[in-house]
């Protein structure tokens, strides 16, 4: 028997571990362990008041921050039944929009790219692939900045807040951003071009179920107030957690989730099962050109989700930018109870983000945040497994195997240290 | 010369400042040009684990395992830098230290189970377990005060800081004062160099760069009193970032009060 | 060519006085175990020459990337064409100037400062008294009135360090005890070595060795580190020293040197432009020094 | 000195011309942001905010900048680079900090970037409407004869215009037909009512003049020690203050170079660092040292220095000071021997 280990599982964010133990020519086991400590942020939010657990919660995760606020928010207003104001909506919209072009051109150009061109990183791609490089940093500078003038900062901004904003951006910084949305364009169908031209290997694949937020108003889109399943079921969101039902594993600080006792997958590849065919405009033509059945078994395709996905959002950016501009600044709307819970979901670039809060006479009693990573990671080991199996199989050497695990983990872009988790143990 | 050996590590945080590090887009190129990455796991594959001139710490320390990586990292490096509130002061998920109940809130997540990978504990900074030769706070790090200091560190240079609050960054700002406005702000506490982003959104300073040099506590404690606050809020909204710093002002508070009360 | 400053009296600066002039090292060695002794001449070799200065002014010292920092001069008038400065190791800026070489080269600009008030110290009698670093100021004070020795009554210098191996310029100020024309009295805290000749003791032991002086002809002047000053301004009053006849260099943080910057204000005094040489009595009108060791004590 | 009418509906003229010169900056409010910002016209300006949060002193001597380039060859002074500016809406206290400051800048050792600044921003004053924080009259900064280009006093129905130098006189002669000489009886008797009316808005009450002696008779009193525990040591009264001149310097390198900048900002003797020297010793270690620093500094020892204090009664610090500290009461304080509420 023998244990190949891949510590740390590099190029995710956060600290990671793959084990595999081959047996011979089988695979034992395939554990992905969350290594990184524990931080209990649910338990700390615990007493705090609602504005004060918005400072906190982001910081589980640098790259979904907006996500972690933008969810946070989404419940605390449901439990003190807070009605944004309309620029305020819309303003989320946006930085939602930024993130995810932030995140997805990091992941696709920078974190998955070297694994389908067999570069150890992004920086060794240079030299051949320069240009695709400097797309990515252009894209993801424009990302950040969008995160920076919406939330306040390119990071951990704290301008998004109950019942509104801080400050409002200018005229002139929004209508910048329309500008170079349009410019940017083309760059984000690069990503497509190179996605869809990229071989993926068939090791992983392996049906499963997928779940998204239900956008509203029959778009496709970053929040939602249901959850929609790839087995055409729809679930209400402050039901999450029979969607979620999580468990602890004695390998590993983050918590895990299975729907029906079986793994399921959240992401771009998610979002575009159940949304895709509500995309307009190119990201449209794209879906259409490139989706078909495979997408339901292979996890590696996540990738090219991720960059049609990043069309839709420079497609998006303009008209949302402009939607805010012809506003006048509101004033932040007011919380209308003290005692009450809601749940906000919320698509992180990952997957969906969910906070669940009780709250009562105006401080928070229970606070319970379901990452996407934490929903994903029985479903990476699933894939990985079959992975494993499948080259062994044909006899592939461990120097085959290693990167192989590795791009499957890694396509579903995971935040380690977000999946540092959550909700109770349910014991059987 | 040779360009310095650096390596960057992450432990438990948001890994925003390491992000913050591929954030500095325009410079990246820069920084990799002037140093010898040889350890960046958040960013590269091929990680050696060699001398190093400078390690750049980011993230508090709470696992056993942790703490043995960071002794392995002091005895490699010459000079360690821990970077982001979290390594400098153990940020938020130190923000219960000195008040027990670790296991409890342990518990509250995690149940019974016997979690085998590693043993966990309380996070703390880096530097309540191996010396520490520079901090640079900040939640995440901010770009420019990073590239600054990293400048004069590779070049076996002292850094400076600033070392006065984040009321003095607000006010080039032109911000009208929070705390006038009789809500709390923790600007007076927290160390300058974020630019006063917050209060620049109208928004009060949250405290993530953690304490800085020179602070009444007890005064801001009486002045928000004054202001109406509940005293048990008044302690969550200080101990928010500042961990292991703001634990120990606490104390020395609680100690002053107490002399006087007797 | 940037043109040339005229400096002193007039402190008309030309152009931009925060420009330093880059200074080439000539020499340097060390002096003890973390103090330096540079001498320097200026890249640009007119400007050595127009370097003129009294005994008691300082320069800003600048190395880029480190910033500024005020070091007085060691080095006497009387013998221009080299500027020589003694650096301790204290910080950022002068760890790395403890670390350049000869032939490099330090940003000067300067002399700013009073320094000492020598037309009214001619014809008197002059007592000196340096502790630790306080000898980088005096020994300029010392050299200047050895070279004009004519010009001077009595000479006695007080030298006091902590062992023989921290005292600066031991060599030098050996070697002068050789003249006749002046009085020099050395003294260690405690002596390590072994093989001390001189006084053990704290330097106002010194006072007891010296020869009965004349109070009201004598210019006292001191340097040394801020608990020195309590106890030999104590024994100077006690000889009946006028006060304003009591000269002390005062350490502040500076930043600019010029009186702009703000740091060495003092109430309405900036040691950079008032000072860094005190009189007794001007200390005594600043209530800021007044119960901080300098003066309680000596007060009524 | 030329003073010149003018209506009140061409100052908007007058500025779209005097823009040849340069930039126009003047108040601005968002909120309760108040500052001087640059503007494009006088529709953007708000001439009716008492108080600009941070003094025109940031023109002549920014928060934060370059003084110097240096590579291994040596420093090269970056000045040449500031704009034209022309600076509208300064009020007469403003005006005084400013001439407090080109004592100290420009006097010994003249400070040639704040020399640029100085001879690249035309000052247009304006006068003002007080609120209860100011003091100007107990400084004697209600009114102001020089130091500025232009001064423009708003008599309701129009403008009376202090000419104080020739480039302002030049700024006149750019529009001449929108100035008058013709000034009558009526006129004056307005201007009068005028400046009776703005002494009687000062509310606030100090005596200044005691102070000195006050000072050195209260030097070691316990007041201080009790406004020092208040004291947040947060700087923002130095910052708005607008005869606070402290700074700081540091070099900043280039990553992988010899390269780099010096660069000045703003500091303040409430800071712990302000008085810190290498080795770690402090000569204000302790807040009430640093508190009595900057009282005394403007109140004591300016006064005994130059007969006047350097406080020019903007109310700046009474307005920002969160717990209260400012110069009216800190002076009452000391002369009651009692710290107030
Ligand atoms: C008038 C005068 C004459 C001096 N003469 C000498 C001398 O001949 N030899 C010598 O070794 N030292 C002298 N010093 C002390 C010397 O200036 C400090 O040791 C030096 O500033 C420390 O700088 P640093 O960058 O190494 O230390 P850091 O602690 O890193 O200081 C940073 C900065 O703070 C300021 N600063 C810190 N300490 C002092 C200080 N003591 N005085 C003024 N500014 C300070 C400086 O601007 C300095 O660059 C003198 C000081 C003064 C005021
Ligand atoms: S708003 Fe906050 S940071 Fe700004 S001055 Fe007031 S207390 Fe300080
Ligand atoms: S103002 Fe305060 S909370 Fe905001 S970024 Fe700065 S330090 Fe953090
Ligand atoms: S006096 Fe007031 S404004 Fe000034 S430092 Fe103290 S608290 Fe801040």
């Amino acid at each position: 028997m023998k244990t190949l280990e891949v510590v740390p599982l590099t190029r995710v964010e956060g600290d990671g571990g793959i084990t595999v133990t081959l047996d011979g020519k089988k695979v034992q086991s395939v554990t992905l362990d969350v290594h990184e400590g524990p931080r209990l942020i649910e338990q700390l939010v615990r007493g705090m008041k609602p504005e004060d657990d918005l400072n906190v919660v982001p910081r589980i995760c640098a790259i979904c921050t907006l996500s972690h606020k933008y969810a946070a928010i989404r419940g605390l207003e449901k439990a003190l039944r807070i009605d944004p104001p309309e620029k305020a909506q819309l303003m989320r919209d946006l930085m939602m929009l930024g993130e995810s072009v932030e995140s997805n051109s990091l992941h696709t150009f920078m974190l998955a790219l070297p694994d389908f061109l067999g570069y150890p990183s992004a920086i060794a791609m240079l030299g051949d692939y320069g240009d695709d490089v400097k797309r990515a940093l252009k894209l993801k500078k424009f990302g950040n900045h969008v995160m920076e003038v919406t939330s306040g900062r390119i990071v951990h901004g704290e301008n998004p807040g109950l019942g509104g904003f801080g400050r409002y951006p200018s005229g002139t910084q929004l209508k910048e951003i329309a500008a170079s949305a349009k410019e940017l364009l083309p760059d984000a169908m690069r990503a497509v071009e190179l996605f869809s031209t990229v071989k993926y290997p068939e090791y992983p694949e392996v049906e499963t179920v997928f779940m998204s937020v239900n956008a509203p108003d029959g778009k496709y889109g970053l929040a939602g107030d249901s959850i929609l399943i790839s087995n055409g079921e729809e679930v209400d969101a402050e039901d999450y957690k029979k969607l979620t039902s999580e468990r602890v594993v004695t390998h590993s600080f983050a918590k895990r989730s299975a729907f029906n006792d079986k793994s399921f997958a959240v992401g771009a590849n998610a979002r575009m099962i159940n949304m895709g065919k509500r995309l307009d405009g190119q990201a449209a033509d794209l879906f259409k050109e490139n989706y078909s059945d495979r997408w339901l078994r292979n996890p590696l395709l996540n990738n090219l989700a991720q960059a049609i996905e990043m069309v839709w959002a420079l497609e998006h950016l303009p008209e949302t930018a402009e939607k805010v501009a012809a506003l006048d600044d509101p004033a932040r709307a007011d919380a209308t109870r003290e005692t009450g819970s809601g749940t906000g979901a919320v698509e992180a670039p990952r997957g969906i983000l969910y906070h669940h809060y009780e709250i009562k006479d105006g401080l928070i009693e229970v606070a319970d945040i379901i990452t996407p990573t934490a929903q994903n990671l029985d479903d990476i080991e699933v894939h990985m497994k079959a992975c494993a199996e499948k080259m062994l199989a044909e006899g592939k050497s461990d120097e085959e195997l290693l990167p192989a695990l590795e791009m499957t983990a890694r396509a579903y872009d995971p935040c380690i240290s977000c999946a540092t988790h959550l909700v109770k143990l349910k014991r059987i | 010369m040779s360009s310095p050996k650096v390596g960057i590590y992450g432990f438990t945080g948001c890994a925003g400042d390491q992000l913050m590090i591929l954030n500095c887009e325009d410079r990246l190129v820069d920084i990799i040009g002037a140093v010898d990455i040889h350890s960046f796991a958040m960013a590269k594959s091929d990680n050696q684990n060699k001398e190093l001139d400078v390690a750049f710490v980011e993230g508090s320390i709470s696992t056993e395992e942790q703490l043995e990586h960071l002794k392995d990292i002091r005895s490699r490096a010459k000079v360690v830098v821990a970077i982001g509130t979290c390594a400098c002061w153990g940020g938020p998920q130190a923000m219960k230290l000195e008040e027990g109940g670790f296991e409890d809130r342990y518990g509250g997540v995690y149940g019974d189970a016997n979690i085998t990978v590693t043993k966990a504990f309380e996070a703390q900074p880096v530097d309540a377990f191996v010396e520490v030769d520079m901090k640079i706070p900040g939640c995440p790090i901010d770009k420019t005060e990073f590239l600054s200091a990293v400048s004069k560190v590779v070049a076996g240079r002292h850094p400076y800081f600033y070392k006065f609050p984040v009321c003095t960054e607000c006010k080039w700002k032109e911000n009208p004062c929070i705390l006038n406005e009789g809500k709390f702000c923790a600007g007076p506490l927290t160390k300058a160099g974020c630019g006063a982003v917050c209060p620049s959104h109208n928004i009060p300073c949250v405290g993530c760069w953690g304490p800085t040099d020179d602070l009444n506590l007890s005064g801001e404690y009486k002045l928000l009193v004054e202001k109406g606050y509940d005293t048990d809020e008044i302690m969550r909204k200080f101990k928010k970032f500042g961990g292991a710093g703001i634990a120990k002002l606490i104390k020395s508070m609680k100690d002053e009060q107490r002399g006087v009360s007797e | 060519m940037k043109k040339l400053r005229v400096i002193l009296d007039e402190r008309e600066v030309d152009g931009n006085p925060f420009q330093p002039d880059m200074w080439r090292i000539v020499r340097r060695y060390p002096l003890t175990n973390d103090v330096n002794f540079y001498q320097a001449r200026a890249v640009d070799v007119d400007r050595t020459l127009l370097m003129d200065y009294l005994p008691g002014q300082f320069v800003m010292g600048s190395v880029s990337g480190d910033g500024e920092a005020p070091f007085c001069i060691s080095s006497t008038p009387s013998r221009p064409g080299l500027l020589e400065l003694c650096i301790r190791k204290m910080g950022t800026l002068t760890e790395t100037v403890f670390s350049l070489k000869e032939n490099q080269t330090i940003g000067i600009r300067g002399p700013y400062g009073n320094g000492f008030p020598i037309d009214k110290m001619e014809g008197k009698d002059i007592l000196i008294i340096a502790g630790g670093m306080g000898a980088a100021p005096l020994r300029s004070l010392l050299l200047y009135a050895l070279d004009n020795r004519d010009k001077f009554g009595k000479i006695t210098y007080l030298h006091g360090a902590r062992t023989p191996g921290e005292m600066l310029f031991r060599e030098e100020f050996m070697q002068l005890k050789e003249r006749d024309d002046l009085a020099c009295l050395l003294s260690v805290d405690e002596d390590d070595t072994g093989a001390w000749t001189e006084k053990i003791g704290v330097v106002t032991k010194l006072f007891d060795e010296m020869e009965p002086i004349d109070a009201a002809n004598t210019y006292a002047a001191v340097c040394g580190p801020p608990v020195m000053y309590k106890f030999v301004i104590q024994r100077l009053v006690g000889l009946n020293i006028p006060k304003h006849q009591i000269l002390m260099t005062l350490e502040r943080r500076m930043k600019c040197g010029i009186g702009k910057c703000g740091h060495c204000a003092i109430e309405y005094l900036y040691t950079c432009m008032d000072g860094p040489v005190f009189t007794y009595w001007d200390v005594l009108h600043m209530k800021e020094l007044i119960g901080k060791g300098v003066s309680d004590n000596v007060i009524a | 000195m030329m003073i010149l009418k003018m209506k009140k509906e061409d100052l908007s003229v007058f500025l779209e011309t005097a823009k040849e010169w340069g930039e126009l900056w003047g108040p601005t409010r968002k909120g309760e942001r108040i500052a001087f910002e640059k503007v494009d016209g006088l529709s953007q300006m708000d001439l009716k905010a008492t108080r600009t949060m941070i003094p025109p002193k940031k023109f002549l001597y920014p928060q934060r900048f370059t003084m110097f380039d240096f590579d291994d060859k040596g420093y090269v002074e970056r000045t040449g680079h500031a704009p034209n500016r022309i600076l509208f809406g300064v009020h007469p206290c403003d005006i005084h900090g400013i001439q407090i400051m080109d004592k100290l800048f420009l006097e010994e050792f003249k400070d040639p970037y704040y020399a640029e600044r100085k001879e690249k921003t035309l000052l247009l004053g304006h006068s003002c409407i007080p609120d209860d924080k100011c003091m100007c009259t107990e400084t004697y900064t209600e009114f102001i004869a020089e130091g500025f280009d232009l001064f423009f006093t708003d008599l309701k129905m129009f403008y009376l215009v202090w000419v104080g130098s020739s480039r302002g006189h030049d700024l006149v002669r750019l529009k001449p037909e929108l100035f008058s000489r013709d000034i009558g009886k009526e006129d004056i008797l307005s201007y009068n009512e005028y400046r009776k009316w703005k002494k009687s808005q000062i509310q606030a009450e100090t005596d200044f003049t005691g102070m000195p002696d006050i000072f050195e008779l209260g030097y070691d009193s316990l007041v201080w020690d009790e406004l020092a525990e208040k004291c947040l040591a947060c700087g923002q009264c130095t910052m708005v203050c607008p005869t606070c001149n402290c700074y700081n310097v540091v070099d900043e390198v280039e990553l992988g170079t010899v390269d780099g900048t010096r660069d000045r900002f703003w500091d303040s003797c409430m800071f712990r660092e302000y008085s810190l020297v290498a080795g770690g010793h402090n000569f204000r270690d302790k807040r009430v040292d640093r508190l009595k620093l900057w009282y005394t500094h403007k109140l004591q020892a300016y006064i005994g220095e130059f007969g006047e204090p350097s406080c020019v009664g903007c109310g700046r610090c009474v307005a920002t000071c969160p717990v209260d500290i400012n110069v009216v009461t800190v002076t009452e304080a000391l002369r009651e021997q009692e710290v107030g509420r």
